[in-house]
């Protein structure tokens, strides 16, 4: 436990240090919303029933480049070689740094909202709502997110495979994840949203800790 | 469309038509492989 | 191995059988050649191993095994007597396993809270002065040179006070201050009963400062015997390649 | 860790596969022919449900493949065996294969049935979420030339890909809760089950013989990758002790 929260610290110090990097993907998903829209057409309630869906695609293809990032300081001196040699066992390692990017891909969520508000005008009641989803479903993003991102980061192609790899993992979050934002923005009469909710637990109960019992696998050469 | 479907041959033709050219066209390349390697291997 | 020396103080020194590294065999693969092929080596607890050997001859390989980095596709590798685990032998290599975007203390930080060690600026501070880097203990890593980097992973092997040192070019990159710096670690590590096992082209120098020594070639062990006869030994490497190239 | 060397190639699988391959065919000859001929044409579906007979031997078979890359991934996880990575490679792209069958046959049965192409069916849109998911892996293999890695990294991603089918499904079933029929009709008439099983056995046959020829290939370039190493030769000969 106490190397998780060395690690979990160590992973906060290189975010904070690296906030820069962090800005440019709060600003690359903010773009991917302006550019959605463009998709569609200004027609404002067609934008205003997209919303949930728009925040989460640019949020998914935001966190390819958070996680890559994850991963780049880690690679450059050897330095998660290095952990390794301390003894530190790679789950530790693995919960750290997914708990970071958890962390990382949340807050650029979080920024991302403003951004969604002015721009598809969503109703305001459910943000509560759906800052609570937002929580749950880059936990589910994360975990796959950080093990293929350790896989991909030691191979050339690793811009082609995070994405091919990650992507059809997190489609149940994807879905969950938009289904339960669109009916808190727009509305939910049946209280769906929370069993939507459960199903984004359910996917965050079986990966955390199956990502993290085969993280070791990924790291050790 | 709860109605009945009337025709529709083609499209039953395509389906196996695809699939039996795609499972004859993985055989042959997985028999010329082999083949080229045995050669390889024999040389 | 007659005309041992006497025994020296330090926890390991009573049971001389003890064997810091019993390797069998041992052989690593890249891609497609073989950078390690079937070395043997047997290391008395707290005695100083120099592994010599051209470029590309596999001493790097053989740390990296030996420290745990690499998993050997071939042999059998105990540490102490008990089969391998990482954290018992430190490796100093190449790649400084540090942040750049972080400072060297910070650096030194995180190794400290991974280890359970009190990180505080006052326990870290003796050991940056002890390695010579003092003064840059808050700089980023990125700045730092070479050899500043060498000093830096050096401070964390000593951080780590694993009972096996592997250090891997230690004197490369250092500056000639540098070098006397090192005779000195290697003494005082010996002195704290310690096992450490150096690669290096210092072939002279280590000759002096080490008990035993191994020669490397195309990954295979070529020789292996007390320090002292090194240099003769690389000589007689030396000749036999000419004269393998001349026929 | 023992890393045993390169599993040898056996001229006795290949043999046996080429038997399977025939026995399959034949068995998809004569189920093929039941099927569109002999069976009577489904009440509402007409023609096109003739179909199934080739669509849910498919689906069967590419479940069927991926679950053994699944048990595959996990045996060279636990045993580091080299013939299950020869195994995973071989059932990852039969299962790939198969699964583009199955989308290919969901689209031509969807066109006539509901008029558009792909309905949003729960079981081929999983399907299609793990087609993408394994060319992934495929790529994976494609780009890692160091053999070890290359079957560790994708036995990892095989084992997530696979551990994330229920979910996917059941997500999907849920987010598609409006299209409740299921796409294929309950096969009643009797006439209608024996081709139908007569085809899955036929395309059992046709994986097996594939997934074991296609891992005889693997096997072989792991032979020539995993080639043991050169016995140590060069000692000098004076000093030194044992």
């Amino acid at each position: 436990m106490r190397v998780v929260r060395a690690a979990f610290r160590k992973d906060l110090l290189l975010s904070w240090r690296g906030r820069a990097q962090g800005m440019a993907v709060v600003v690359f998903g903010a773009t991917l919303l302006l550019l959605l829209s463009f998709a569609v057409g200004p027609n404002a309630t067609t934008l205003r029933q997209l919303a949930g869906g728009f925040l989460w695609v640019a949020l998914l293809f935001s966190s390819t480049l958070a996680l890559t990032e994850s991963f780049r300081l880690e690679r450059e001196h050897r330095a998660i070689e290095g952990l390794l040699l301390l003894g530190a066992h790679p789950a530790a390692i693995f919960y750290g740094k997914a708990l970071a990017n958890w962390l990382h891909l949340f807050a650029v969520g979080l920024a991302l909202i403003p951004v969604m508000v002015v721009l598809y005008d969503p109703g305001l009641s459910g943000i509560g709502g759906l800052i609570g989803i937002l929580a749950l479903g880059t936990a589910g993003i994360s975990a796959p997110g950080t093990l293929h991102a350790g896989l991909a980061s030691q191979i050339r192609a690793q811009q082609v495979l995070l994405p091919l790899l990650l992507f059809p993992l997190v489609v149940p979050v994807l879905i969950a994840a938009v289904r339960s934002s669109s009916l808190l923005l727009l509305g939910d009469p049946m209280g769906q949203a929370r069993s939507w909710a459960l199903l984004l637990l359910a996917f965050n109960g079986i990966f955390w800790p199956l990502c993290g019992l085969l993280f070791g696998h990924v790291i050790e050469e | 469309m709860t109605g009945v479907v009337t025709g529709g041959w083609e499209f039953v033709w395509a389906a196996y038509g695809i699939t039996f050219a795609v499972l004859t066209a993985y055989g042959i390349r997985l028999a010329s492989h082999l083949r080229r390697s045995r050669e390889h291997e024999d040389r | 191995m007659h005309g041992m020396p006497a025994p020296r103080t330090g926890p390991h020194a009573m049971n001389e059988t003890l064997l810091a590294i019993e390797a069998r065999g041992l052989s690593k693969r890249y891609g497609r050649n073989w950078a390690l092929v079937g070395v043997d080596l047997r290391l008395p607890a707290g005695e100083a191993l120099v592994v010599a050997g051209r470029n590309g001859s596999g001493k790097s390989t053989l740390l990296r095994v030996l420290a745990g980095s690499l998993r050997p596709d071939r042999g059998e590798l105990r540490l102490l007597g008990e089969p391998h685990r990482k954290g018992r032998a430190s490796l100093v290599s190449h790649a400084s396993f540090t942040y750049d975007a972080l400072s060297g203390m910070e650096n030194l930080r995180i190794t400290a809270q991974f280890l359970g060690r009190p990180s505080g600026r006052e326990d870290l501070q003796p050991l940056l002065d002890r390695v010579g880097l003092g003064a840059r203990g808050d700089d980023r890593v990125q700045a730092y040179s070479a050899g500043m980097r060498k000093r830096l992973s050096l401070a964390r092997a000593l951080l780590q006070d694993a009972p096996i040192l592997l250090l891997d070019e230690p004197y490369g990159q250092l500056d000639p201050p540098g070098f006397g710096w090192i005779d000195r670690l290697v003494r005082e590590l010996r002195e704290e009963g310690k096992t450490v096992v150096l690669a290096s082209h210092q072939v002279e120098r280590l000759s002096r400062l080490c008990d035993r020594a191994l020669l490397l070639e195309g990954g295979q062990r070529v020789w292996a015997g007390p320090a002292a006869e090194l240099p003769a030994a690389f000589d007689r490497l030396e000749e036999v390649r000419s004269k393998a190239v001349a026929v | 860790m023992e890393n045993l060397n390169a599993p040898p190639f056996s001229a006795k699988a290949v043999r046996r596969a080429w038997i399977a391959l025939g026995a399959g065919l034949v068995l998809l000859a004569i189920g093929t022919y039941q099927g569109l001929f002999v069976a009577p044409p489904e009440h509402y579906m007409g023609e096109v449900q003739r179909i199934m007979y080739v669509h849910v031997p498919t689906a069967w078979n590419a479940m069927l493949a991926l679950t053994f890359a699944f048990f595959c991934a996990l045996a060279f996880l636990w045993k580091n065996d080299w013939k299950w990575d020869a195994r995973l490679e071989a059932a990852i792209e039969m299962g790939v294969l198969l699964s583009l069958l199955l989308c290919i046959q969901g689209a031509i049965w969807a066109k006539p049935t509901w008029g558009v192409w792909w309905d949003w069916d729960p079981r081929l849109t999983t399907t299609a979420v793990m087609l993408v998911a394994f060319v992934g892996i495929l790529a994976l293999r494609h780009f890692v030339e160091d053999p070890r890695r290359r079957a560790v990294w994708s036995s990892v991603a095989t084992v997530v890909a696979y551990a994330s089918v229920p979910i996917v499904y059941f997500s999907v079933q849920w987010w598609n809760s409006l299209h409740q029929l299921q796409s294929s009709p309950q096969t009643v008439d009797g006439a209608m089950v024996t081709p139908l099983r007569i085809n899955s056995f036929g395309m059992l046959f046709l994986l097996f013989a594939f997934t074991s020829l296609r891992s005889q290939i693997a096997r072989r370039r792991l032979a020539a990758e995993l080639a043991p190493p050169p016995a140590p030769t060069a000692t000098l000969a004076t000093g030194g002790e044992r």
